[in-house]
């Protein structure tokens, strides 16, 4: 019961494990390519907190300037597959990921 | 100011986490996901808080939650989300897919109790005033080159959306 | 003019443009019951995200039959009738129906009645043209002018109300000339109205002419070419604005209006600012031929000698005057009893409507709105 | 009794906003007072707006409830709160139900980091502007829960017009207040702040306030921000997502009764939110004006019976107008409500004129003085302006006010550095 009130970093470790989890099911089960989208940004979200959470163990910096750049990363990830699921659904008129199956049309 | 009552916030906030990421996956409805994340996100915006990183706070609701997540709301309302709704949800190695996450999953208990010992007992002690201040300096000194990269990386994304996006360039 | 039918063609109000996604076009049905269309003016507007596809005016919401009632009245009781399709513009009506009977029994108007009635037309010009611009402009977001175009247009219907006791549905003239004649003082009333709007249209162009955000929405919105005006049949100031200088008051003088001096305002690039200046200028000019007429008014009777019962020789006639809004035809066909065996309206504001979807097309729908309100119609007219 | 008073005596001497002494007693007092303060507002912003536009255009605005329609605003909100709540059918309920109170909400949690004064904020924030921006920017998903919600074509369009503009407009405010958050390190350690308090302070220690600050820098920024707001908060000229004659009523087309006034609760919040930023980058936020001009004690005497003057002008107007009304029966409930409206803002003009109270209560004054001529403007622009079509607001944004503060910014970071290396080297 001590470890459960004392929250440390293993607590923000699991929290992240958990969600990471919750982003690879997304990916690997839905058929929806937004709500795959989505589930990335999970992934990458537990991500952050992991490095949030050793930046506050270790008293330094550098984990939070990794989230930002993680965030970023996570922005500009979004534009593109976003504009990937534009040019599908112009041409497919879908967003099942299914459909994705060639190479070229 | 230091954090109060921080047990039962982390546990409040991890459970609108764990909640919302749920609903992400399973939600029939692409618009109930988008604000569940939206949900989750702004939770996660709040632990960083929790973690004396009230910089990387500030971007998360700036950027996640007022940026990325609109413009999923945005394309979700511009392509049509009737037909997919009536469709199949998950695919047809869904099962695949849960044994694979299941064994990572596995993969992080195992590595998580092994190595428990490793990590030290109590945090260092931060200062959370300066907080602005220091990242600022580390992002324009020695991460320079790294947010030059960033910045790059944007402006591709930006020309590739627009290409991509765009019916007549 | 064999051309005709090759610019109809060029128009291509057929094939519809193709949408952004082809999934994503969006059918939006706007009005009947929508703040911007006028009254009861309803329009399907085929959209990509904000840009039209093309549209189909619904109309027919406020038909009284109007021109059917004309069969069953006598010409002097089927008069009042004629106030009742272009309400703002009751007077013009009133001149065109009169004038096309007097057309058909081969009487004239006396010089004082054409007097009065080219007065009181060209105050319902400027009252029309106010309810233009207040209603146009509030479509495009600015709410002030309304209330100012409103006020001055109350002291028009104020000259009406004393003239002939109405002050929208006026019925002011009879066929032959006018039941009343002029009250005390109306010289003097109509000379101060002058005083009191020549500035106030300045004051409605210091609100609007050099307003940025009101020269980017009007400037090249809704463009339609002379040559399409005239394919589409469309009239009056709108068809100015496209360069063709067209004034039935030059082309065929009816009235009086030979005997004044003004100009005709033109346009060149047929958008909606060009229209909006073109009205503007009207406005003026109105005032100038008010100014001329109410110095001249000649003394004598008001009204010609026409028989208490009239029955027109058998006989057609069409007669058009121009109204605020564009040529307003009158086609009666008499068959020699005292009722018209045939009336039939050409109102300028159904035909206008017409190019609706031409000046549109590829345009967002914030434009639609801001056509619909340069087009000037007025649905009683448009359904009848 | 002697305690409590006590206890209030310790805080009012207290330096620190309560938030940063960690006082949740104070913290709750201050949310509380923010929250009836900004109600309150809201309130007098509606007769207000109501009044001053009906003047604009020739004619008198609401005159029937209440003397001159003062009391409009509350039987407007009584008729808001008995209407009939409806739901369309084919609605998200859920959606449909929680978008309004995420717009209310996103507007009111902003003020947390306002500073009315040194002292008077609710707490201090290290990143205050940053949270500010962040937080108010979260009201667009509200709007589109709504617009998506209704499951009807209007609202839709207003709710993507809606989160485009205010997305776009986000990036040039971004900018601008960047610059002037740059100003904010001019100082002996070269250090600046995002907190709000912080940049207040630092005007007050540059001596200038950041609108005259590099002259026209300041100037072109605060000029940035200050159309930007007005997007942000969709109002007329940028009022597109609720333009009424194009979408009805763009996003709230499908609510009524209590949620819509929460909608136009939020809306006026939020223009209250953004010109409170303005007001504290670029206006000095709490502090008096002419501090450089006419400094010294006695000025500082004299600005500091600015506030009692104000509330007796006030009694005065409502006097003056008693006198005026018309001498009827029928008008006599309303003379004496009016008379006794002015004697109620009489009595709190003389007790500002107590000198611990007006010393307590000008930085207050000051800042709502200078956030009300941002109302002004809002009400001003709504009575002049026709409204931007949406492709050229896109273009306005991302074409003019984008390139614009990306200038200003570079130009301010130059000037900075400029000014350090040849007058402080």
């Amino acid at each position: 019961m001590e470890s459960m009130l004392h929250i440390t970093t293993l607590h923000y470790l699991v929290l992240g494990a958990a969600l990471f989890l919750l982003g690879v099911i997304g990916v690997l089960t839905r058929r929806n390519v937004v709500i795959v989208l989505m589930s990335i940004e999970l992934i990458l979200n537990a991500v952050n907190l992991n490095l949030v959470a050793f930046s506050r163990l270790w008293g330094g910096l550098h984990g939070q300037v990794f989230a930002i750049f993680v965030i970023t990363d996570a922005a500009a990830e979004a534009a593109v597959g976003l504009g990937i699921l534009i040019a599908f659904f112009r041409n497919k008129e879908t967003v099942n990921i299914d459909e994705v199956n060639l190479l070229k049309w | 100011m230091a954090p109060v009552a921080t047990p039962f916030f982390f546990y409040l906030l991890s459970g609108i986490m764990l909640i919302g990421g749920i609903l992400v996956i399973t939600r029939k409805n692409p618009v109930h996901s988008a604000l569940a994340l939206i949900v989750t996100l702004l939770a996660q915006a709040s632990i960083y808080l929790m973690l004396y990183a009230p910089f990387v706070a500030g971007v998360q609701i700036i950027l996640y939650a007022g940026g990325i997540m609109v413009l999923f709301l945005f394309v979700i309302m511009l392509v049509s989300i009737d037909r997919s709704m009536k469709e199949r949800q998950f695919n047809s190695q869904w099962v695949v897919g849960i044994v694979a996450a299941t064994a990572l999953g596995g993969l992080f208990i195992a590595v998580y109790t092994k190595g428990k010992d490793i990590f030290p007992e109590h945090a260092l002690p931060m200062v959370e005033n300066d907080n602005t201040q220091q990242i600022a300096t580390m992002l324009y000194g020695q991460y320079m080159f790294a947010f030059e990269i960033a910045s790059l990386l944007l402006l591709v994304a930006i020309i590739g959306a627009v290409v991509m996006a765009k019916k007549r360039i | 003019m064999t051309d005709q039918h090759t610019s109809l063609s060029h128009l291509d109000l057929e094939t519809p443009e193709k949408p952004f996604l082809d999934a994503n076009e969006l059918v939006i049905n706007m009005g009947p019951q929508h703040p911007a269309t006028h009254g009861v003016l309803r329009v399907i507007l085929r959209l990509d995200g904000e840009k039209v596809l093309g549209l189909e005016c619904v109309i027919g919401y406020l038909h009284r039959g109007v021109e059917k009632i004309g069969e069953h009245r006598t010409y002097t009781m089927f008069n009042p009738y004629v106030d009742r399709m272009d309400y703002v513009a009751a007077v013009s009506n009133g001149l065109g129906y009169c004038e096309t009977v007097e057309k058909l029994l081969n009487v004239e108007a006396p010089p004082r009645a054409q007097y009065v009635r080219v007065i009181l037309t060209e105050l319902n010009r400027i009252a029309s043209h106010q309810l233009w611009l207040g209603t146009h402009a509030l479509d495009i977001g600015a709410i002030t002018p309304l209330f100012y175009t409103f006020r001055d247009r109350e002291e028009i219907l104020k000259i009406y109300e004393k003239y002939c006791g109405a002050r929208l549905t006026t019925h002011a003239f009879r066929i032959g000339g006018l039941q009343y004649e002029t009250y005390a003082g109306f010289e003097k009333d109509v000379k101060n109205f002058l005083a009191f709007f020549r500035p106030k249209i300045d004051e409605y162009e210091e609100l609007l002419t050099t307003n940025r955000i009101w020269v980017e929405r009007t400037k090249n919105v809704g463009r339609i070419s002379g040559e399409d005006c005239i394919a589409l049949g469309v009239t009056g100031p709108v068809l100015r604005a496209s360069g063709v200088k067209w004034d039935l008051r030059k082309a065929q003088p009816y009235a009086n209006y030979k005997n004044f001096n003004f100009d005709i305002p033109t346009g060149q690039n047929g958008d909606t600012y060009d229209r909006y200046l073109v009205r503007m200028a009207e406005m003026r000019q109105s005032v100038r031929i008010i100014e001329q007429a109410i110095d001249a008014i000649p003394e004598g009777p008001i009204i010609a000698k026409v028989p208490k019962v009239m029955k027109p020789a058998v006989g057609e006639v069409y007669h058009s005057i121009e109204a605020p809004k564009g040529e307003l035809g009158y086609f009666i066909v008499s068959d020699g009893s005292t009722q018209p065996y045939r009336v039939r309206v050409r109102p300028p504001s159904f035909v206008n409507l017409q190019a609706l979807d031409r000046m549109c097309r590829g345009q967002l729908v914030a434009d639609v709105i801001a056509v619909i309100g340069t087009l000037d119609i007025v649905l009683g007219e448009v359904d009848r | 009794m002697g305690q409590i008073i006590q206890y209030i005596r310790s805080y009012l001497s207290s330096s620190q906003t309560p938030g940063a002494a960690g006082n949740m007693f104070w913290v709750l007092v201050y949310i509380l007072l923010v929250f009836a303060g900004l109600s309150v507002a809201v309130i007098a912003m509606n007769w207000l707006e109501r009044k001053i536009l009906a003047h604009m255009q020739v004619r008198l605005g609401p005159m029937r409830v209440g003397p001159h329609g003062l009391l409009q605003p509350i039987a407007d909100a009584l008729k808001l709160l008995l209407k009939e709540d409806i739901v369309p059918a084919e609605a998200d309920g859920l959606l449909f139900w929680v978008a309004p109170f995420v717009v209310v909400l996103a507007a009111f949690t902003v003020f947390v980091v306002v500073p009315f004064g040194p002292t008077h904020a609710v707490t201090d924030m290290n990143i205050g502007i940053l949270f500010m921006l962040g937080v108010s920017s979260l009201s667009v998903l509200g709007i589109v829960m709504a617009g998506w919600a209704s499951n009807s074509h209007y609202p839709l369009i207003g709710a993507l017009r809606s989160s485009a503009q205010m997305v776009s407009y986000e990036v040039a405010m971004g900018l601008a207040v960047v610059s002037a958050v740059l100003m904010t390190s001019l100082n002996a350690e070269g250090t600046g702040t995002l907190s709000m308090i912080g940049i207040v302070q630092a005007q007050q220690a540059q001596g200038e306030w950041f609108i005259f600050k590099f002259f026209p820098l300041g100037l072109i920024a605060f000029f940035i921000f200050a159309v930007a707001m007005v997007a942000e908060t969709n109002r007329a000229p940028f009022d597109l997502a609720e333009a009424e004659s194009e979408l009805t009523a763009g996003f709230h087309t499908e609510y009524s009764g209590f949620r819509w006034s929460l909608f136009f609760l939020a809306e006026y919040s939020a223009m209250i939110a953004v010109s409170s930023i303005a007001v504290t980058l670029w206006l000095g936020g709490w502090l008096r004006p002419f501090a450089n001009m006419l400094g010294g004690h006695t000025w500082d005497q004299v600005f500091s019976l600015f506030p009692g003057v104000t509330f007796l002008l006030f009694a005065a107007m409502c006097f003056y107008n008693t006198v005026r009304m018309p001498k009827h029966p029928l008008f006599r409930v309303q003379t004496i409500g009016l008379a006794g409206f002015g004697v109620v803002l009489g009595l709190i003009g003389l007790i500002l004129f107590i000198p611990a109270v007006s010393t307590r209560i000008q930085d207050i004054f000051w800042f709502a003085a200078k956030v009300a001529g941002f109302m002004y403007l809002y009400i001003w622009y709504r009575g002049t302006f026709p409204r931007y079509r949406f492709d050229q607001l896109m273009r306005m944004g991302w074409k003019v006010l984008l390139p614009l503060g990306l200038g200003v910014l570079i130009l301010t970071a130059g000037v900075a550095l400029l000014q350090e290396k040849l007058w402080h080297p």
